[in-house]
């Protein structure tokens, strides 16, 4: 397990010298001048120079690349370009509210889906189910931006009970709604998944011995087949936290959340190279980390995998 | 004598009888009409393309050229059934223009990714070793990025337009088509009819095309088609921030991109498109359900 | 006996297992370890042996579908062993297969004519669609179908039917050895002894020469002229199909065929029970492979693996009681 | 100290207001000022610095006006009054003698003295520090040796005493006194400012003299500002301000609606309904501004090197119907550079009315056809204002027989872009940084101001140049502005850039909100004059 | 032959499914009875209803798409199929346990087998967990697992297909089950172990003295294990009798035929076997009349139109049942 482990950790790197290799060069293609965002209106040759030797843009790309990374491993991901703002600090900044919307919305996900899921596929073929089943799909159907909006318009406007956007003092209110669009949305996907997880794990032979031996059927329900379809049901949770933490870029921009989502479209639009690449590699970070998260619940909720 | 003459008539008639319709594809394809949901899903499908195709024949206006200021911001009414927007312009001419962007990315979007996906993963499949060594780390390198927003940092890279959509969301997504591939190519790069074909003598070539891939097609099909829809979502959300086919042309995401300013004094300017992409994500999810009910052998009962 | 068709000596073939930091092998599954045998024009060899001892290995390794680690391989006095694709190309004619599966053999994407066509588009590009199709239809009159389901899909067929077109498919070539994999443990037993008649019909028909592989013992003995008996991974006994059956040499042997129950009221048979299972091919253990459920295990038997030998007419045994 | 007294006449003041506010008043009723509480409001976007030398977008320079002073500033019609300057003198027409308060102090406790106008100002020329505004002071004596580096300081700001500052031009410049009341004239500490051995990081660590002080900012979220109880003039009656940052227009309106906003700059598209509502009507602050929007057509690009082209695009935009609807109360339509407001304005100029007939001559006699239409990409800023005002104008381009590509481009490169004459076209617009005519014409069409300076369309013509320059030395107030009017013409004759409109600004408040004044000066509101009745 | 007391009966079963491709009935009005101590066998080909059969018994066939259409199933007198739910429980495992065939499968892969033996236990002997582990224990030392106290501590993907075999056969055991029903325990693994397991199997058989109703396709397997059989077809019972009787006196043609077409270890090798012409037809579209009649070489038209009654053919023993328009004309065929 900890050599599994281990591997899975020595594999991250070339995954994260990739990563940074294709957000670098990507940053290389877009067009927009550094220097001019930097320099500003009026700026004299000099200026303009002084800058593109500052920021080592005289550079061959490998040069820039090395000396970029070189100061990541240093912990230093440098600063941005429109506000000056150091980008750890940002990420500092954002990334909590991120976990926060993210961690509400997870929430609300896993009760809602795993309840509704679990009940729709007991109920396979019933009316139940296909209510279930028909609205879980219109949810996923139904684009964020136009629940969101919906959402703002009754709560927010015309009930006046929540407040619309913004983070307000940070307390947990200004996070319901868009936890609520963005948990709805996702926990659509886990009712669906943890359906059909069911339905395939209620198929199985050992199911089947449950209940001849005369088990209660809600423990065969919730124990014997809830613990096997955890297993694929919570990696892919996981993942979803993963998905999550980074997609929520429209909600984090509808809602006005001062998330890292938002802040990274800003930076991408921008073209605010060391901000973009900041929040590129951490949201890699953060991603490869679920990854491995996955495999690590997988191995632990897995008992055959875990004896291995 | 007598019963093997019987028997050997029956035999004879079974295949007439069912001529065309021992096609795998086919069987499915019945199977697939026989729910319910599925082909109300298709009916929606069939519509949108119907829509797209004859949009315009169906609408009444042109959707970028007859715009008229002085008939801006009219709620639905009989001559503009969705109203008109701040030009004046007719939403549902444009709401019916726009499902042939919405398609079109949806199909060229997934053409993409299949190209990528299939090559990529049937190589990696099927040669295992450093071949698959290297794709796979490639593909987790596209997996770490958040997909949503490389998709963005892609459009902003190579400039917004309909063609980077295409590009942009058909290319975030090869990893897991590629992923998808490569699972079933090993699955069946090891089953006893490619051993059959390898005892034969077959080239590695005909083994892939030939043998592993129409085999790999359910859960492409499947995949592909959820990938329609989710890419349609996605090219909304794109438009959604201006990074999607510009101005004039209609889309669906950039009419609720512009609509939401006015959202409190001309909501129809939002709210048609909205379901337009409510409707068109899904006609293809139901039609995807039901497919893998009928394509997926881990779903059969 | 007549000439031999196909020579194996100390045919070896390991599976590496993926482990270790870089993903390199440290631990191989030991699948055939050392295999020797002859298989002479025109007779059928048996291969028995419990799930997991290495048959299909063996089987596969002889077609080289998968690369041996170590050994030869003669086929009609060439060694294949060691050719290249090409060359490869061309033996494929001579040498088919069948496997066990009648469902995942064919491929459920394609039509009868196409799956057994595949061999003559392969081999014999030059001919034409129509006389394609007329030389599959004939090969299924051959194996007792009929012609006109050439245009059918597997799944339209039962698993007896299936089977069939699986021979059908490794006659298309006119080969002169058959391995076949456990050709009818798949079948009911109402429809095997169909298949098992059909493969004997055709062996006379086109003079083949067969590698019978199963772990159904009557079956084996119902075919083969010579029968080997497998063991984790190795040959433990060889010899004429009869006196295998009535004079077996090798404890698993005998234990093997006091366990096979017979469909037969009152017989009263002395049984050997072996104690536990099979071990592992990755850690094979030291000495004679079987003294592990050996119920006459010598202190030998631990130490020393038993040479395969032959203890007259042609019967050969690895077992140090029958050496000593 | 903060006082939160209740109101007492709450519903008198607010029937008031409503008679004034359908009047389109630009302040909103006053009655007795009351101290304390919190403003609540809201900007479009984050900020990108507080420091003066680098504000040079509207928002930051609203900000920096927060929390500095500069000599001069402007009052609610754009006069210049004084401000750390109490009073001023010009012995001749290029030098100017500023007479400074005593009683100013930085948030730091710092005084305020003349020392401190030398540094701000020396500061925005010095190469170093990479100001963009040193145009601003480029014509004080010395301003060029000093930025050359061949002189230690500038020889036109003198420090008489610590109350008095001596500014010299070069030669009379009439606009001057107003440009010190831009955002670069702001005063800044030069104690503050050498904490940081990186300028950049000032940005964000703002001192001056003004009436509030920094407390906060973060990106995305808010930026926090309090009174300044030491303020020179006296305090302002609000505590503070909390600004939200809200980028998507809808979504203040929301926020209003629902409450959280005391203050609301009216989206166009809400104008109408929020205008109508009589539950808000009262409370509506509504101007004119001094913003004039055009479209720039770049001079040695093609197509529009040929001015025929120029004037074919010019004929071929509806302009009235599209401010009309488009725009609707947010704009009116916009002929010539110098807005009205501002003297050498002229009622009745209508150089290129609606003629699509004309537009298609034109555009035949410079050789385009249907078959080969005058394609060119205009590009503007992304932002869903622009292309709803873009996309009818594309639409009547196209049926002029142009082919108009329109190309949306994030600000930063797109500003730099349009200044690197990158573009054919481009949509942008001018506010005014003082006062004064010259403000419109110089900056925009003089041959040296080519690229960032503000002629980002490479207008070119010496004639103007001639007139403009002899405007700028003309001390005598009518013949200037008739120089400016004879500059104008040409320019306008030029078809430079087509001018669309003058932007309309509409304010709501929360009827708590008492006092509030629209400037027509983007910095001048230094919210002195608001106070909360809650 | 000396009289047994009954202790399962069922009769005129039928189960259908009602699926999208058609109805399959499955079973289709089969009665049999199983006496105390007795080992049944049930024989037939893959997908011939056994399982079914099996899983009526115990009411576990999924409902929809399978329907219990007509029958009873009398257990100690009462008919199971009016069961509810609740009393179904109470018999299952405790009065009547039952072992599947694939070992590999069903066995709970997140449970330790131990676990798994305990639940049953504490379910329906009301013992607290450390009584149920100690029977747990017991059990898998009686069924031969080496170091039984280890073993319960471990997952059914730690013990090889033999041992979890074994596992179960000790779970369904645990509660001294008055009624075994072994639905093909041995088909999933090898000769040896399968000696191993039917072997056990006799073996507790002798000790617990319950019945047992044994699933198999294997007439090997049959004739070493059974006191009676019942033969099938195509979800009908074509056959039944004691094991001496179906082995040596075979009266349907399809029993006959098929004893007659496995390789004997005695038989001459080579030599063509007997075979049953066709194959065994789709459970969706049945042939009419006799189930059997188109692979019957001795089909007349009756056996074409209208279906066989099972009777008895032995005026002595009314076990002794058929179900064929020839029996008289047996002789002609034997
Ligand atoms: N491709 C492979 N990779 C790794 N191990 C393999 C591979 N193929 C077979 N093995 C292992 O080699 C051993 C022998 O396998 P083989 O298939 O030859 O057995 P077999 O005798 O044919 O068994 P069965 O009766 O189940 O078909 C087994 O332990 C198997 O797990
Ligand atoms: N859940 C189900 N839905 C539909 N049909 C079913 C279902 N379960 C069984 N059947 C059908 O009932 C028939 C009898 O099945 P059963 O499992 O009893 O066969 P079997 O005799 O046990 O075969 P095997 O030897 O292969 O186990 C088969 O044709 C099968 O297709
Ligand atoms: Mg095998
Ligand atoms: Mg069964």
């Amino acid at each position: 397990m900890i050599k599994y482990l281990i591997r899975r950790i020595i594999m991250l790197i070339p995954v994260m010298i990739g990563v940074s290799l294709v957000t670098f060069s990507l940053i290389y293609i877009v067009p927009g001048d550094a220097v001019e965002v930097i320099v500003g209106e009026r700026a004299s040759e000099e200026i303009r120079e002084k800058a593109i030797e500052e920021l080592g843009l005289n550079k061959p790309f490998h040069q820039q690349y090395l000396s970029y990374m070189s100061n990541v491993l240093k912990g230093n991901l440098g600063k941005s370009y429109i506000n000056n703002k150091s980008i750890k600090e940002s990420i500092m900044e954002r990334f909590p509210i991120t976990f926060k919307l993210t961690l509400y919305s997870f929430a609300i996900s896993v009760i809602v889906g795993i309840f509704v899921g679990v009940v729709s596929a007991v109920k396979q073929n019933t009316v139940i189910d296909s209510i279930v089943r028909g609205t879980t799909l219109l949810g996923v159907s139904t684009p964020v931006m136009f629940s969101s909006l919906l959402i703002i318009y009754i709560f927010g406007v015309w009930l006046k009970v929540m407040p619309v956007s913004g983070i307000g003092d940070g307390s947990i209110k200004y996070f319901l709604l868009p936890s609520l669009v963005l948990g709805l949305n996702s926990a659509v996907f886990t009712a669906r998944l943890t359906r059909s997880c069911m339905l395939e794990v209620i198929r199985q032979d050992y199911i089947r011995t449950a209940r001849s031996k005369g088990i209660a059927e809600k423990i065969v329900i919730f124990k014997h087949a809830m613990r096997n379809a955890m297993i694929p049901i919570s990696t892919n949770l996981i993942m979803s936290f993963g998905y999550l933490l980074t997609g929520s870029v429209i909600t984090e921009t509808i809602f006005g959340l001062p998330g890292l989502g938002s802040e990274t479209v800003r930076a991408v639009f921008q073209r605010d190279i060391p901000a973009v690449m900041g929040y590129f590699l951490f949201q890699a970070v953060i991603f490869v980390t679920f990854n491995l998260l996955v495999d690590i619940s997988y191995a632990l909720i897995n008992p055959r995998i875990r004896f291995n | 004598m007598e019963k093997t003459q019987l028997m050997n008539k029956s035999q004879k008639k079974e295949p007439e009888k069912k001529n065309k319709s021992n096609n795998p594809w086919i069987i499915a394809w019945r199977r697939l009409l026989r729910d319910k949901t599925a082909v109300f899903g298709l009916y929606i499908i069939i519509f949108l393309i119907f829509i797209a195709v004859f949009a315009p024949i169906l609408s009444p206006y042109h959707p970028i050229e007859d715009f008229n200021l002085s008939e801006a911001f009219q709620g639905p009414s009989m001559k503009h059934w969705f109203g008109t927007d701040w030009m004046g312009r007719d939403i549902l001419s444009r709401v019916l223009y726009g499902s042939r962007i919405s398609l079109t990315v949806g199909l060229a979007s997934r053409v993409v990714t299949l190209s990528i996906g299939i090559t990529l993963g049937a190589l990696a499949g099927y040669f295992r070793g450093k071949v698959d060594m290297v794709i796979m780390r490639l593909a987790e390198i596209m997996d770490a990025f958040p997909n949503f927003l490389f998709a963005i940092a892609i459009s902003v890279a190579i400039g917004p337009g309909l063609y980077t959509v295409f590009f942009a969301l058909g290319f975030v997504g090869w990893s897991g088509m590629a992923r998808l591939i490569r699972g079933q190519v090993m699955l069946y790069r090891e089953s006893e009819f490619v051993e059959a074909a390898r005892s034969l003598g077959a080239s590695n070539s005909r083994i892939i095309f030939k043998e592993i891939l129409p085999n790999c097609m359910a859960p492409v099909i499947i995949s592909t088609t959820m990938g329609i829809s989710s890419a349609i979502m996605a090219e909304a959300s794109l438009s959604f921030l201006g990074l999607g086919a510009q101005p004039p042309t209609p889309t669906w995401g950039s009419m609720m991109n512009f609509g939401r300013q006015y959202i409190w004094t001309a909501p129809y300017m939002i709210i048609f498109p909205g379901l337009a992409i409510v409707l068109t994500v899904y006609g293809f999810n139901l039609f995807g359900d039901g497919l893998r009910d009928v394509l997926d052998p881990r779903m059969k009962d | 006996m007549s000439e031999k068709l196909l020579e194996v000596k100390d045919l070896k073939t390991y599976f590496p297992i993926q482990n270790g930091l870089f993903g390199r092998s440290t631990k191989y599954v030991k699948a055939v370890d050392g295999v020797s045998f002859d298989v002479y024009k025109g007779e059928t060899l048996g291969l028995v042996g419990e799930s997991g001892c290495g048959k299909s290995t063996t089987g596969r390794s002889i077609m080289r579908l998968i690369e041996p680690t170590e050994g030869k391989i003669i086929f009609d006095g060439k060694d294949i062993s060691s050719l290249n694709k090409k060359q490869m190309l061309k033996i494929r004619r001579e040498m088919q297969m069948i496997f066990q599966d009648p469902f995942s053999s064919l491929n459920p994407r394609k039509m009868v004519k196409e799956i057994i066509g595949a061999a003559f588009e392969i081999h014999m590009s030059s001919m034409r669609k129509k006389e394609r199709e007329e030389e599959v239809a004939k090969l299924l009159e051959v194996v007792g179908l009929n012609p006109d389901y050439i245009t059918r899909y597997p799944h339209e067929f039962s698993g007896g039917q299936r089977q069939r077109i699986g021979i059908a498919r490794s006659l298309a070539l006119k080969p002169k050895l058959i391995i076949a994999d456990e050709p009818v443990s798949a079948l009911d037993v109402s429809i095997q002894s169909q298949v098992l008649n059909l493969l004997n019909k055709l062996q006379k028909q086109f003079s083949l020469t067969y590698i019978f592989i199963a772990h159904d013992l009557s079956v084996v003995r119902h075919l083969s002229d010579r029968v080997g008996v497998m063991y984790l991974g190795k040959i433990v006994e060889l010899t004429d199909a009869n006196r295998l059956y009535t004079k077996p040499a090798h404890p698993y042997t005998k234990a093997l065929l006091s366990a096979i129950p017979i469909p037969e009221i009152g017989v009263k048979r002395e049984r050997i029970i072996l104690e536990g299972d099979v071990p592992s091919p990755i850690n094979p253990p030291n000495g004679c492979r079987f003294h592990t459920r050996c119920p006459k295990c010598m202190d030998i038997c631990k130490e020393k693996e038993p040479d395969f030998k032959d203890i007259g007419d042609k019967h050969y045994v690895a077992c140090h009681l029958v050496n000593g | 100290g903060k006082s939160n007294e209740p109101s007492k006449e709450a519903g008198k003041t607010s029937t008031e207001s409503a008679e004034k506010a359908t009047t389109n008043e630009t302040e909103s009723s006053s009655g007795e000022p009351k101290y304390g509480g919190i403003f609540r409001s809201y900007l479009g976007n984050d900020l990108k610095t507080l420091d003066p030398a680098f504000a040079t977008a509207e928002r930051e320079g609203k900000m920096v006006s927060l929390l500095y002073d500069s000599l001069v500033k402007f009052d609610v019609n754009g006069k210049v009054i004084p401000s750390l300057a109490k009073s001023w003198e010009t012995p001749d027409d290029s030098t100017l003698i500023f007479h400074l308060v005593d009683n100013a102090k930085f948030h730091n406790g710092n005084p305020f003295t003349a020392q401190d106008v030398k540094y701000s100002f020396e500061r925005i020329l010095d190469p170093e520090v990479g100001s963009p505004r040193t145009w601003v002071f480029e014509k004080v004596k010395g301003a060029k040796d000093f930025m050359e580096g061949k002189s230690d300081s500038v020889e036109g700001i003198e420090v008489s005493d610590d109350y008095t500052v001596k500014i010299t031009l070069e030669q009379p410049f009439a606009p001057f006194l107003s440009m010190l009341g831009m955002p670069a004239a702001h005063i800044v500490d030069k104690n503050e400012i050498e904490k940081y051995p990186d300028q950049k990081d000032y940005a964000f660590n703002p001192v001056g003299t003004g009436p509030f002080k920094f407390v906060e900012y973060s990106n995305g979220d808010k930026f926090v500002i309090e009174a300044n109880e030491d303020y020179f003039s006296g305090r302002p009656y609000i505590d503070g301000v909390n600004y939200r940052i809200i980028q998507d227009e809808s979504t203040a309106v929301a926020e209003f609606e629902a409450g959280n906003l005391d203050e609301l700059d009216i989206p166009t598209a809400d104008i109408d309904r929020l205008k109508n509502n009589p539950a808000y009507a009262p409370y509506i602050l509504t101007s004119n501004t001094f913003w004039n929007f055009y479209i720039g057509l770049t001079f040695n690009k093609e197509p529009f090197n040929d001015i025929r082209v120029r004037k074919a695009f010019c004929y071929a935009i509806d302009r009235e119907a599209i401010i009309n609807t488009v725009k609707r109360n947010a704009g009116v339509v916009s002929n010539g550079p110098i807005p009205p407001g501002l003297d050498g304005y002229r009622e009745g100029l209508n150089p290129y009315p609606y003629n699509i007939d004309k537009a298609k001559e034109l555009l035949a006699e410079a050789g385009y056809s249907e078959e080969n239409p005058c394609s060119f990409e205009l590009w503007h800023s992304d932002s869903k204002t622009n292309v709803a005002l873009l996309e009818p104008i594309q639409a009547m381009l196209n049926q002029a027989g142009f082919k108009a590509k329109l190309v949306a481009m994030e600000w930063n490169s797109y500003k730099a872009a349009v200044r690197a004459g990158e573009a054919q076209a481009f949509y942008l617009s001018w506010g005014a940084d003082y006062p004064d005519a010259e403000n419109y014409l110089y900056p925009l069409f003089h041959s040296s101001m080519s690229g960032g300076g503000g002629n980002e369309t490479r207008y070119n013509n010496p004639e103007f140049d001639k007139i403009i320059e002899q405007a700028q030395r003309t001390s005598d107030y009518d013949e200037r502005i008739k120089l400016y009017q004879k500059a104008e013409d040409i320019t306008i004759e030029d078809a430079a850039r087509l001018w669309l409109y003058l932007s309309k600004e509409w304010l709501l408040y929360r009827p708590e909100v008492k006092g509030a004044k629209i400037y027509r000066i983007f910095n001048a509101d230094k919210l002195l004059d608001i106070w909360l009745d809650r | 032959m000396e009289k047994k007391e009954e202790m399962l009966s069922v009769k005129d079963l039928r189960t259908y499914f009602y699926t999208h491709d058609g109805l399959v009935p499955a079973v289709d009005g089969i009665s049999f009875n199983i006496k105390k101590g007795e080992t049944l066998c049930v024989v037939g080909e893959s997908g011939c209803g056994k399982s079914v059969t099996a899983m009526s018994i115990l009411k576990l066939v999924p409902t929809p798409p399978g329907k219990y259409v007509s029958g009873e199933i009398l257990f100690k007198g009462e008919d199971l199929l009016k069961k509810s739910h609740e009393e179904m429980r109470m018999i299952r495992g405790n009065d009547i346990a039952m072992i599947f065939q694939e070992p590999m499968t069903s066995l709970n892969p997140v449970f330790t087998v131990g676990n798994q033996i305990c639940e049953t236990v504490m379910l329906h002997q009301q013992l607290n967990k450390k009584e149920a582990m100690e029977v747990a224990v017991e059990m898998l030392r009686k069924v031969g697992i080496p170091l039984p106290e280890k073993r319960v501590r471990e997952y059914p993907h730690q013990l090889s297909g033999g041992m979890r075999q074994r596992v179960m056969i000790a779970m369904a055991l645990s509660c001294n089950p008055i009624l075994l029903i072994a639905d093909e325990p041995t088909t999933a693994l090898d000769v040896t172990i399968q000696a191993q397991i039917l072997d056990l199997m006799r073996k507790m058989k002798e000790e617990t003295g319950s019945s047992i109703m044994f699933i198999t396709h294997d007439l090997g397997v049959v004739a070493e294990m059974a006191d009676r059989v019942v033969v099938m077809y195509a979800g009908k019972i074509v056959e039944q009798g004691s094991a001496e009787e179906i082995f040596n006196d075979p009266r349907h043609p399809y029993t006959n035929g098929l004893l007659k077409s496995i390789p004997r270890l005695q038989g001459k090798r080579k030599e063509d076997l007997h075979v049953i012409e066709g194959m065994v037809p789709s459970m969706y579209n049945l042939p009419k009349g006799c189930k059997f009649n188109p692979r019957c070489e001795h089909a007349t038209d009756i056996c074409k139109s209208k279906e066989p009654p099972l009777i008895a053919i032995d005026s002595n023993n009314e076990e002794r049942k058929c179900a064929c328009w020839l029996l008289e004309k047996r002789r002609l065929y034997k």
